[in-house]
């Protein structure tokens, strides 16, 4: 069996008798006889790390990774600078825990202190979080932020990812509070319907900036509205693209989350991810999860401890403002060597060149047969019809090492492209496609 | 040390990405007014700035992490090789599932061999950490208890021992919470918790091993007395490395749980994340499971539950945690895990028994995998205080037990000590755990000065709360 | 392009401007104009991480990576523990020139006292250095040691790897000699050939054990004639036999030496991998290279210098015993990584499991129609006979995704197998071996 | 600290492999007498064990590593990336070539791209490490002048400026040296030179820029009186760093070269290797080359040169090495390399200038990549050393330069600081300088006693080389 445990079997039992021991049973003594499991656990004995590991290689051989890979819709194919797992894969950042122990913690605590810089810069906030787990779970907790006694409804736009609002409404049947949705209208969010949802009982409204669809929402008319409803306005946006697009601060948004995996995150089957969560300095007390501070120690010198203590559960307990106790550190740390070694310039060439790809694909696409669906602004995703069977256009593409747009209901296909595709590679796409349309 | 900002010059850089090779878009009105303000800094200054910084970070290489409840075990390498199969890590999400079959076989796997271990019926992998999957088994019983329009069950049981996790999911799965007292030894009072049960009884959330480390012996009771009034139990894993092989939550009555694979399972903690923590539960309540479960022996398939609560996060939970907690589970097989569990038992004894001789250990019998010392007496004899023995222990390149928990425990430290620590690795703790207290009782005020060799020393948090300072001001 | 430099353009003008320079053209105005390069240097310009990843990710995929090897002479398949490279990937050790200067060096030289020491144990040797480039230049290296005025005369075995053989030679060109072989007889040393070719002149013998054809040479007789005729007795060793077989301590060998590659590097196209040496106690001034010794400080605690070195050319120069300066250190932490992981049952079981492997191998080889060619003990490889072409049998094999043994000339082939190879792929070599064989 | 086996435990151990699947061999007679005696640790205990000696252990990540002549410029973290891709660390090196067209391809592009900036017309890969190039170069020669039966030439000359292994590798390939003084600048005395040419010179071994970091001027002359004596000149690439996109050594005359790759093409040395040292050559030497050159362009071929020399190693040289190596020059690009070199001894300039007016520079002019101090007056003056300088380094987190080399400076200290150094490191090591001089001149005990902070002090080398204790005694 494969063995972790460093004393030997002859240790063990010189270390029972030191203790006035026989056996593991006595140890076990207080479990009472009829739960205890007489035999063995139904599961195989253990083995050898080279059984396992060729057990699981051949688990991970049974899946198909794409070489070329045309599909978002919350995961993205960015990528990721050696130096990110080099600085990650540290035995000391992996193997550590939360950082209790400030005196012992302090690369971990600066690290996390770092993060929340480069995310407030991102998103142009006053203060961000250590993390939470993903992009849903901090939209989540970013519309539960806005409720107080007085304003429980939640408005969420129709454009957003539908998984970011099947959590959020998870998290709300939690509250037990129903979630309201704002209808789409040309692929997003109907701010006319929305003027009409807001009133004095909604605590925020939440969309997502590009949407599902990559259209660029009207953030500040948006913005406008909830706000002289004297709601909170919630934004989920894309890490890459706030290193071009307006940030969430310049169209004055309260709570500004999102997805942080582009950030040196692979995709990795969905996780795990990163959650960033940031807010004006008015939510700040608010904000749930981990939050680290700079301070000084006995001499005056500078250091960081976990601060802000009193919203968290170890501390208030039900009265905590989230459950989260564990969060995405080590991701955090990722995203933050990522932006490091992108630095401004680039992060601003992920965007620039994601984007340019998108909307050189989306042309491609047009002539090959797959118009766009919308005519709005996009990022580096977008919706297109397709004049034959999405299932047979993707299988064709899938032969061709290619994992083409996702299809959503209908004839439709939603696109992304990312720096990582190239242009001989979407030529070659689109000659693929226009095969398969014109037959 | 510098911070990364104070490292940056304009104009400096790494070269990762090359220009667009297409025509470039623009933003227009959409782009972005402030400059972004990002690092500017070379590779090796990046290299060197987390250098500085790994060698402020004491993780399970750098030795003894008795930090109790939180099974700071040995995270093993092929762990971290197996996870980092492209096979795995190449993946997306939302790939066609006849290309994805090793990842659901995977989860199918881990299912397997989780349930069993755990004695439950069906698991979900989506919660990504202990918390969420409280929230997570909470809303099943929310879920069960609606199903059945039973809806006067509006609070959860949780005692004055447990996690502050507990009462916290139990609020966000929209629960009154009813604390209910321990016993001196961190059992449950059955009286108190017949008292507390009744037609409002959503559930009960309890560890067993608990928090002082004790084995509660009237567990079969205890779910009795909760289900009899019509509530469900759920079981806390945090503890669970102590009983693998040895007793299952299932046997015990209970109908929810969760696993903290970043605990129990080897997967490292990674400095607060990721973890990954699975909810199991028996049959009856699988039909409330979040997201989609794997059916099917190959092919599989995701199926969504019929009355599923719906997901809690995105995509399947935290995958690749998954993959380096199957890892674990099959190297150390049925076994290796009562080995495991075992070991953690007897490190944790023997070190108790050792150190009973100094310290006051206020639950002096058989430990579980844990257990709690009290520096009550010494605080109020010679001022040396829990958090004193703490930070003494930090010049010994030792990370202290957790501290000040269980509340019920005054000037309370929880040693874990986990089953990967070997004797001599204890005894040598001994010694230092022994050095420290003839220093509390000769010279109080070195241990109370106490860290005197680590990078800063004891930090003003009540400052650091006070005036929050939580960026990096670009104007300093 | 690609840029490690961390001044900016602005920092390097500063830099000129405050030491009285205008240009970087001044500063390399000690350089001729008309040898100085005008223009630019006909190569690639730089460019950017990811697009050199892709590149030399293309180079990758033309090569093609057999999941199933059955071939060594030199290179073999063994299973790397996850903890090697987990251990020797730390920056430090990576990235750390020789140790020159002991008081930041401890880790290091620790790690190279360690593996001193084990590679003694292995042996059975008194003293081993920090290791020279690989198994042939080992070889070399060790005939060279054997030399004096009176002695110059090398014999060779027929028997011993090719590559290493001609090694021996360039190296022995070098010093104006002529490498005598002696024959080989069966797949063996040639013992009666041995006895007639030793003379006073001889200096030393070298042999290979298991030898190139995977026999167990009769080393004890060997070494008993080498010592009667004065000269040294210098063997060539496989590292993971000798968890198992007879040590050159045991039969007195005065020089092991051997490739270490199968102690947990990877096959890599030849490199880079690991020369061992040790000698007996009276050889130890002759060994060439760094040794690691242990002593005290100031204060008579114990540490690690490189020690010995007036054998070396920094030192001694022209009068050194050897050249060489750098040597494979991290291949040697990686061997000592290794040893410490598998421990003597994992040594043992890596032995046992490729042996016995081989031999099943041989016999289902036999039965398949490629019957071994000699009848004498060997260790994990051995030669048979081809009924067929050995080209058509091998590119048979290659489309199955199976490296066959390496043709050897005529219808021969040299086959080994390791303990990653199973029984069940051995089953199925087998059937598409009879299938060819009896076409 | 502990030895790994002062941490072994008897029956202790990891569990890597499984048990036999067929039947066992039986060794018989054959099977080793002697018990193998190997650490038995687990898991947990190596991790440990390695992280106490990686903080041990001074890398380039740690700090500033100004090692003369060795170049320890930052590895790019790329480097390890490409050379782990399965395709390079999977294949075996004897299969046949139509599976290895990519290895092939990379040892002919680094081939086309190193003559090109070395000025060279093939080269070979072969050789693992500067020395063993050396060798392998100095073959070339004998084997050319063999090929003429050109039997008299039997000298290498070599400066007295030079690296040990120039001398040393001479002979190795079976020459007599001939060592001629340096002029006071280090650089060659023509008339020394003209002297020592004869009929008996096989050749002469250089390095330009020379041991002292100065650009040898007079180089073409001295090329030349060599070729007019029938000699071949090498070229020692360890100081390339200084001329890439400048100059190149055939155009200085040079036949033969060696570069190391693990100075000037970024390869970490991995704490003393593995390094690579191909050798290039001018045509008319080409087919002396040793064992086999990649000849094609797509398909390639392996072709065995008509008069080689015969292998040097086995296979074809430190494959992995030379994919890092070739990583980096295509990330520099003829662009990259040019500002590479021109940095490089903007660095060194800008450290001897602010370092000048304390420190003693025995050439004080325009220096290249690197340039050497001495401590010569105040060694007479207050008896502190060149050692005693780098001791004091040590304190400092600073690696010290190269001490005593090259031979022909007094109390030297030879410094290379690389183009990888920021202004702001230089400015801080310059500040470290300064105080340390200022220490010993005020408290000269203090800076002989150094290092203060390190793990260990100085130590005993006289008893280390006296009475060898080379490994670790099980019977202690």
């Amino acid at each position: 069996m494969g063995r972790y445990v460093t004393n030997t079997k002859e240790e063990q039992l010189e270390m029972l008798h030191a203790i006035g021991y026989d056996s593991f049973d006595e140890l076990y003594r207080d479990v009472p006889e009829q739960m205890q499991i007489h035999g063995d656990l139904k599961i195989p004995a253990g083995m050898s790390e080279l059984e396992v590991l060729q057990k699981l290689e051949g688990m991970a051989a049974k899946n198909t990774v794409f070489p070329h890979v045309f599909r978002g819709a919350g995961a993205y194919h960015h990528y990721i600078p050696a130096i990110v797992n080099s600085v990650t894969e540290k035995e000391d950042f992996v193997t550590a825990y939360t950082p209790y122990q400030a005196e012992i913690s302090q690369g971990n605590l600066q690290s996390i202190f770092e993060y929340q810089t480069m995310i407030c810069e991102l998103t142009g906030m006053d203060a961000s979080n250590a993390s939470v787990y993903d992009g849903a779970t901090a939209a989540a907790e970013g519309v539960l932020m806005c409720l107080d006694r007085k304003r429980t409804g939640i408005l969420v736009s129709a454009a957003v990812n539908p998984q970011v609002l099947e959590t959020i409404q998870t998290y709300c049947y939690g509250r037990n509070i129903e979630v309201q949705i704002i209808p789409e209208k040309d692929g997003a969010t109907d701010t006319r319907a929305l003027k009409e949802m807001l009133d004095a009982q909604t605590a925020c409204v939440y969309i997502q900036q590009p949407n599902y669809y990559g259209i660029l929402e009207e953030v500040e008319e948006i913005g406008s509205l909830v706000h002289e409803g004297n709601a909170k306005y919630v934004v989920g946006c894309n890490p890459i693209s706030l290193a071009v697009l307006k940030t969430p601060g310049e169209y004055h948004a309260d709570v500004a989350v999102g997805e942080g995996q582009p950030l040196g995150m692979p995709m990795g089957f969905g996780g795990p991810y990163l959650g960033f969560m940031a807010a004006k300095q008015d939510m700040l007390r608010k904000l749930p999860g981990r939050i680290v501070g700079q301070t000084v120690d006995t001499q005056g010198k500078r250091g960081f401890v976990l601060t802000l203590q009193a919203r968290e559960q170890h501390i208030r307990r039900e009265k905590a403002s989230s459950n989260i106790c564990s969060n995405e550190a080590l991701c955090a740390m990722k995203a933050s060597v990522y932006m490091a070694a992108m630095g401004p310039e680039g992060m601003r060439r992920a965007a620039v060149n994601s984007a340019s790809m998108a909307h050189y694909l989306a042309e491609k696409l047009q002539e090959a047969g797959c118009a766009a669906k919308y005519s709005r602004p996009f990022f580096h995703e977008f919706v297109t019809g397709c004049p034959v069977d999405t299932g047979v256009l993707l299988t064709r593409l899938e032969e061709e090492g290619i994992l083409g747009g996702l299809p959503l209901s209908g004839r439709e296909l939603l696109w992304c492209a990312t720096e990582l595709n190239t242009k001989g590679e979407i030529d070659r796409l689109a000659g693929i496609v226009k095969e398969v349309c014109s037959r | 040390m510098k911070l990364i900002f104070e490292r940056s010059v304009r104009g400096r850089g790494c070269s990762v990405l090359p220009e667009c090779e297409v025509p470039v878009w623009d933003f227009q009105e959409y782009g972005r007014e402030k400059e972004l303000r990002l690092p500017e800094v070379s590779e090796n200054d990046i290299s060197r700035h987390y250098t500085e910084l790994a060698k402020r970070t004491h993780g399970v290489n750098d030795g003894f992490y008795p930090l109790g409840s939180c099974t700071m075990k040995y995270n093993p390498k092929i762990n971290e090789r197996t996870a980092a199969l492209n096979g795995f890590t190449g993946v997306h999400p939302l790939q066609p599932e006849h290309t994805v079959q090793g990842c659901l076989e995977v989860l199918k796997t881990a299912e397997q061999v989780f349930c069993e271990i755990t004695g439950m019926d069906r698991m979900t992998f989506q919660p990504a950490a202990g918390a969420h999957g409280e929230f997570t088994g909470l809303l099943l019983i929310k879920a069960y208890h609606d199903s059945r329009n039973d809806e006067k069950r509006t609070k959860i049981i949780v005692p004055d021992s447990a996690h502050g996790t507990n009462p916290a999911s139990a609020v966000m799965a929209g629960y009154a919470v009813v604390n209910i007292p321990s016993d001196p030894d961190g059992c449950v009072n059955l009286q108190k918790l017949r008292e507390a049960v009744g037609e409002d009884t959503a559930g009960l959330m309890l560890t067993n091993p608990n928090t002082v480390g004790l084995f509660d012996k009237n567990i079969l009771e205890i779910t009795r007395i909760v289900h009899d009034a019509g509530g469900l139990v759920y079981y806390d894993g945090a503890n669970l490395n102590a009983i693998m092989g040895v007793t299952r939550p299932g046997d015990m009555g209970f109908d929810v749980i969760h696993l903290n694979l970043h605990k129990t399972f080897s997967t490292p903690h990674g400095g607060g994340g990721p973890g990954s923590g699975p909810v199991g539960c028996k049959d009856f309540l699988s039909r409330f499971l979040p997201s989609v479960q794997v059916e099917g022996d190959g092919p599989y398939t995701f199926t969504r539950q019929p009355d599923s609560i719906g997901m809690v996060k995105a995509f399947y939970g935290n995958f690749l945690v998954v993959v380096k907690a199957l890892t674990y589970a099959l190297m150390l097989g049925k076994d290796g895990l009562l080995e495991a569990s075992q070991n953690a038992v007897l490190n944790a004894n023997y070190l108790m028994e050792k150190l009973a001789d100094k310290y006051k250990m206020p639950y002096h019998r058989t430990c579980m995998h844990e257990f709690v010392m009290s520096l009550e007496q010494e605080h109020e004899q010679i001022g040396v205080s829990a958090m004193d023995i703490a930070k003494a222990l930090l010049d010994y390149g030792i990370h202290p037990p957790t501290m000040y928990f269980p509340l019920i425990v005054a000037e309370a430290l929880m040693v874990e000590p986990t089953e990967t620590e070997s004797k001599e690795n204890l005894d040598e703790i001994i010694r230092a755990f022994e050095e420290i207290y003839e220093q509390a009782r000769t010279n109080p005020e070195v241990v109370k000065a106490a860290p005197h060799v680590t990078p800063v020393g004891r930090l003003d948090e009540v400052q650091a709360a006070r005036k929050p300072h939580l960026k990096y001001s670009y104007d300093e």
